[in-house]
């Protein structure tokens, strides 16, 4: 046993903040630190300069271009990334199509798509959940049947994150109705250009517009985007979603949000002095600051494991944990940042208006606050609600 | 001690609700949302019609003589359907300076104006760094001849947008945060030197930064004593926070009905979702969080008017912290249990939790009461 | 709606008050204060005071011995009298099989017993729950067998309160164990000096010994003691056990614990300064304050609706909120109290020992607290587990 | 990071618990609950035999070089067991003095007699009105030639009924609560003028009054500066929050191990309680609660050792924190699944609960420690 970072991976850590400090353009990290949503050219620009420096897919095997760091350094880099603040490498390819394509897809498959996942040439989204499915997502109702060299899709997908700017879509559909429902599911990749797809806006209680409804009408897909087998698609599923241990609990996301936390509570004044310097938030912080750390260490003993062990694909029921524990902490965080604002938690500033264009006293970083507050409440439900992960516990590691 | 209401009481509570059960469908009140004020000036003028301005005034001063338990009513029945409308702004906060700090002139004078639906209120109070403290009060008031003369700026200011007059902490001696030297003016909002933007709040409300740059007001926009206002604004804010917390209950026990009934039809490997003892128990436990609200309403409800400062004040401490916290479980439970369709805007559930959030912001939220109880040495310490 | 107490409330307070002072023994109030268990001649004694005054069984019919007081004095007498605080009516007597033996005994029964029950001169304990049985009552297992005159039981109850103390005990036994579970149950009132009866105690974790096992063998009860008609009786059961409504949440134990908490915070000290006056410890102590308010409340609605509709012996299921509130409220109180000990909640000192002997500076208020925390586990566990009461207003309130 | 024992220490963990499975069944600890001692004397010896006394010290002073990882391993075996021996006390508390203060000459008296199970110690710091404060120290320490007179009362010392020798912090200059002027004595419990009353706590181990009634102690019993000993004390409590905190893994696991056997075995309604999905969801929080216990503990001791005074205080307020509130919920829950069985002294799960109480009590409850690291400036404000 040995719990102190090593030299290496200390070193490793130091390489990674310079690198972002040094290559993370101002206005991207600002947008971050404020709260704001990114543009599809954030995302674009950021990952172009992370792939220039080989650091587009750290986790992929080097032949697709990743990095061959282990576990732990994967989760340095993330953990880094998050706190700095940088964005994220857009999940649904780099964390989700990505290593279904490497490990399901064929040649093809691989060459036409993995590089431009890494490069951000390609913008994916996520066609799994269906109005009806929520978390029983096997019940989806997306039917593909096949005709000639194509399949003929139609159905509705839903809660389908920023897919307003993407390229492609991967789905979950039903090829055989007949089969029992895990049975008879097959994993498409999706051209959004194809004709009859729509996209419409769901927009969050937020006032946010991350996530649609995609309508598929009679849209033909070519056979050759199936993704290894046909009805096979629902191993490739639990495959892409036991896939995230590293990132569930978004601990560098909920560090750099109790910095900003403790940042906005030494401007804002309660009772005459800083509110930073009132006891009772005091405890409210240092609270969230014990959970988070026990995550932290929670979220380090899972990665050591698998560098031990390495990398199964399986997920680790434990990791349960990770989710349930990580969405907390990011609930409980989004909550006392908007306390911090007091009754400056009140002005609503829809997202793409002008900044405040006349002096006021609403401070500029306050009307983003309960919108935040708002939108996280997803992360109880999304993945997998707080209440399946702890089905899945129960089951999984307590035999109940 | 009796709970039920009285005939009448239950004939406003009736006839209010089929108002707005009519009126105020989801759609409605979208529409009424996208409207330049931000809400239905045809909604306001029935609610004029049926009496609900003149409601708390006194019979003598051209009003209803309804008390505390006739506003607990008419705002639950607000927060069940999540009405835009300045009630609260103009009857509570500025019928309650009206009421509490109006002279007789005062009253003759805008009372009837309040209650025929034509003037509208507000209380302009919070201050950059004031938090929620309604004794931090930087704006200025200085004598000039017989009147005053203004200046300051107050944010967040709960629809002073629409509002014609606008109830105005300002200090007239003293430091930032003294006690004394605080005066109440009725500034008109026409009045040179007065300066506003409107905007939304996260509830889909309307609030307003307001500047005062040299406005003048003439003698009798001052309400109570000008040096000592104080306890004037805090009487009226601690009914105010009675108010909020009936307010709440409607909002509480529509998320509760709505989750309720979405347990009884939503679907999850092919059983309704209210067949889930988690779920079960955790709609319970926002029902018993709703019936703690409305027991702790009562009590707020039963001391609004004390004439006992400080018992008053404890009441009001205890309400705020206790529908604060309440209405947190149920808010979140009640997204948490409606899933991804809770998020959206287009679904009634999410709309409640933001006015449920911002009663939370609104004259202090669950922990600042909480202090204060603590401070003010607990519930249960001069009498049990 | 009127929600102030009305004169003549206030003065019947007042009155059940000084009635108090004036004739509560000292002794056993210290005892009580303290937090130490009575014992038996405590407990008669005080009975004995109150029957003659003719208090001792107030919520009865005046037919027999009741005061005629409606729901909100009988609410108000027992606040007070828990708030004084003086000893409680011995509740498996007065509470239990009181009002059973009235509504649905004879003649025979009524004359024989209810005397006796006001005055404690039969000292009553409760035959239900058995080892197996815990929330699920109904399965209970003890055999009542008709044998000429006699029924002959066989059987174990258990958690049975002061039976150590009982001249009688009343039992719920199975008569027929072909019917339905619920429908083969019969009432019988058996007296503990029967031949074999016997009674051991069970130590609880606290170190009391408030509760016992009680063994029935070849135990035989004359027919005349069957209550109302044999296998009914679970229908007796079910209006004993909802029959408690005024009494559930305990509203005036847990303002006396209240105002103890206070009294001894004031002598503790932490930092140098009474403990009482730390900001947070009177943060946590208002939480329980608010609640408690509230509950009050709650528990006022109840009886004024009472008092509006007439007992109708229903139970209303809103009640089960008293239930779940009052206990985690009389829960959080003793381990607040626990924790003004600080680390004098250590010292432990077993019931019956006589008083430290020497000097010492530990506190003699401080060794009962732990012990009282631990003990009160039991209150959201009996008379229906906080679970099933959660259940029962998901199924009868919200009709889940 | 490798978070996986290391040979020898898996030799350690088995063997250690192979001995406790063995011997310390629930009617044996009944059994060494109910000797005149407390504890047994047999298992002390065997514990000493397996080298566990002399686990921490440093090989050159004849012990075995064991450090924070090894001394966590044997306290959390020690509390799955519930083992109710001086371990703590002597090695943790005493030796941490001796490890961490001790002189050369010091350490060379004494740690062979610990090493080999001869010399039991404590450590007395617990006065009236201390409460959790270290440096509340009203207990004296006079000059008196070469050595000092010790005269005043200390509370509540663990074990400090069947210890040879106590560590004793006594004032020798500076008023009550001063910083500095502490020093730490260790006393001989046979000298003149030392009296003790033992007596159980509530966890069915053993504590004691200890009076010091002008008590002379030599020169030699000085442990580091006489003038400025609590660095010293805070930093062998420090060490010893670590161990509690690995103790309270032994203890919450085994209550977690006992509830969910029982929720398997246990019939209700004609189903095993366990498959009632409230109930599963409790067992997934009291899990969920250990795993995050184990994760604040395996920081505590990663820090325990640390030479940043203040760090380390931070990390051990963390740890102090989480183990008190996370064994309030895993105990709590505990007793409420198990239902009446749970409360009864036959049963062992009551009794884990009431040491993970205790455990709450020792060296400061979890309230204490989270406000001593809000007043720290948290977790997180040096470094992220």
């Amino acid at each position: 046993m040995d719990l102190r970072f090593t030299d290496e991976e200390n070193a490793f850590r130091e390489e990674v903040r310079s690198f972002f400090r040094d290559n993370l353009p101002d206005d991207i990290r600002a947008k971050m630190i404020d709260g704001e949503h990114l543009d599809k050219p954030d995302f674009v620009r950021w990952t172009k300069i992370l792939n220039a420096h080989g650091w587009g897919v750290p986790h992929w095997p080097e032949e697709h271009g990743g990095t061959g760091w282990g576990p732990m350094k994967q989760y340095i880099f993330l953990e880094e990334l998050q706190k700095y603040p940088a964005p994220q490498p857009l999940a649904f390819g780099v964390n989700m199509v990505g290593p279904v394509i490497y490990t399901f897809g064929n040649q093809a498959q691989k060459q036409r798509f993995l590089p431009a996942i890494a490069n951000l040439d390609d913008w994916w989204c996520q066609g799994f959940s269906e109005p009806g499915s929520g978390s029983d997502l096997a019940s989806l109702k997306t039917r593909a049947v096949r005709d000639g060299d194509h399949y003929v899709v139609n159905g509705q997908k839903t809660w389908t994150t920023l897919a307003q700017y993407a390229d492609w879509i991967f789905c979950l559909v039903r090829t055989d109705t007949a089969a029992k429902k895990q049975e008879g599911i097959s994993f498409l990749l999706i051209d959004m250009k194809t004709p009859g797809i729509e996209v419409r806006p769901i927009v969050t209680i937020d006032g946010g517009r991350e996530i649609n409804e995609v309508f598929l009408t009679d849209v033909r897909v070519p056979v050759e985007n199936l993704v290894g087998e046909e009805n096979k698609g629902w191993d490739y599923a639990k495959f892409l979603l036991g896939n995230e241990r590293t990132n569930i609990a978004r601990i560098g996301v909920s560090k750099q949000r109790v910095a900003r936390i403790r940042e906005l509570a030494a401007l804002e004044m309660a009772g005459g002095r800083p509110l930073i310097e009132d006891e009772r938030f005091r405890e409210k912080l240092a609270t969230i600051e014990i959970d988070l750390k026990a995550l932290e260490m929670t979220q380090l003993r899972v990665v050591a494991a698998d560098a031990k062990r390495g990398n199964t694909g399986k997920p680790d029921p434990a990791s349960s944990i990770l989710k349930i524990k990580g969405s907390e902490i990011q609930q409980a965080t989004t909550h006392l940042l908007m306390e911090v604002m007091g009754p400056y938690a009140a002005p609503y500033l829809p997202e793409h208006d002008a900044r405040w264009n006349e002096p006021s006293e609403v401070p500029e970083y306050a009307p983003v606050a309960a919108p935040n507050y708002f939108n996280n409440r997803k992360v109880s439900i999304y993945g997998g609600s707080n209440e399946i992960q702890k089905n899945i516990i129960a089951k999984a590691v307590l035999g109940l | 001690m009796d709970f039920d209401l009285s005939e009448e009481q239950s004939m406003l509570r009736d006839s209010l609700d089929r108002l707005l059960a009519d009126t105020y469908g989801f759609e409605d009140r979208k529409g009424f949302m996208a409207t330049p004020e931000g809400w239905s000036t045809d909604i306001w003028r029935q609610l004029a019609e049926m009496g609900l301005m003149a409601l708390p005034f006194a019979e003598a001063d051209g009003g209803i003589g309804g008390g505390p338990v006739e506003t607990m009513i008419v705002m639950e029945s607000l927060g069940k359907a999540l009405a835009l409308e300045p009630y609260f702004a103009t009857v509570v906060l500025g019928g309650g300076f009206l009421r509490l700090g109006g002279s007789a002139a005062q009253k003759a004078d805008l009372v009837p104006q309040v209650a025929d639906g034509s003037l509208r209120l507000a209380f302009a109070h919070t201050e950059r760094h004031s938090r929620f403290d309604l004794a931090h009060v930087a704006t200025t008031a200085t004598r000039d001849g017989d009147g005053w003369v203004l200046s300051g700026s107050k944010s967040v200011v709960q629809h002073g947008d629409c509002a014609d007059r606008i109830f105005v902490t300002a200090r007239t001696s003293g430091g930032t945060t003294d006690e004394n030297g605080i005066g109440i003016f009725l500034v008109d909002t026409g009045a040179e030197g007065v300066s506003r933007r409107g905007y939304a709040t996260q509830d889909g409300l309307r609030a307003a930064e307001l500047t005062l740059d040299k406005v003048r007001v003439p003698a009798g926009a001052v309400f109570g004593d000008p040096e000592n206002g104080l306890p004037l604004a805090r009487r009226v804010v601690d009914q105010a926070i009675a108010a909020l917390a009936a307010e709440s209950l409607g909002v509480m026990g529509a998320m509760h009905a709505l989750t309720v009934d979405y347990m009884k039809v939503r679907k999850q490997f092919g059983v309704p979702i209210g067949s889930f003892q988690v779920l079960q128990h955790k709609a319970v436990d926002m029902y018993v969080a709703i019936e703690q609200a409305r027991s702790i309403t009562l009590y707020a409800t039963m001391m609004a008017d004390s004439e006992d400062d400080a018992e008053r004040a404890r009441a009001m401490h205890a309400a705020k912290a206790e529908i604060g916290r309440g209405g947190r479980v149920v808010g979140e439970n009640a997204i948490q249990i409606h899933g991804g369709v809770g998020m959206t805007m287009e679904y009634a559930v999410g709309h409640y939790f933001k006015r449920m959030t911002m009663i939370d912001v609104a004259f202090g939220n669950a922990d600042h009461h909480l202090r204060e109880l603590a401070r003010a040495g607990g519930l249960f310490s001069a009498a049990a």
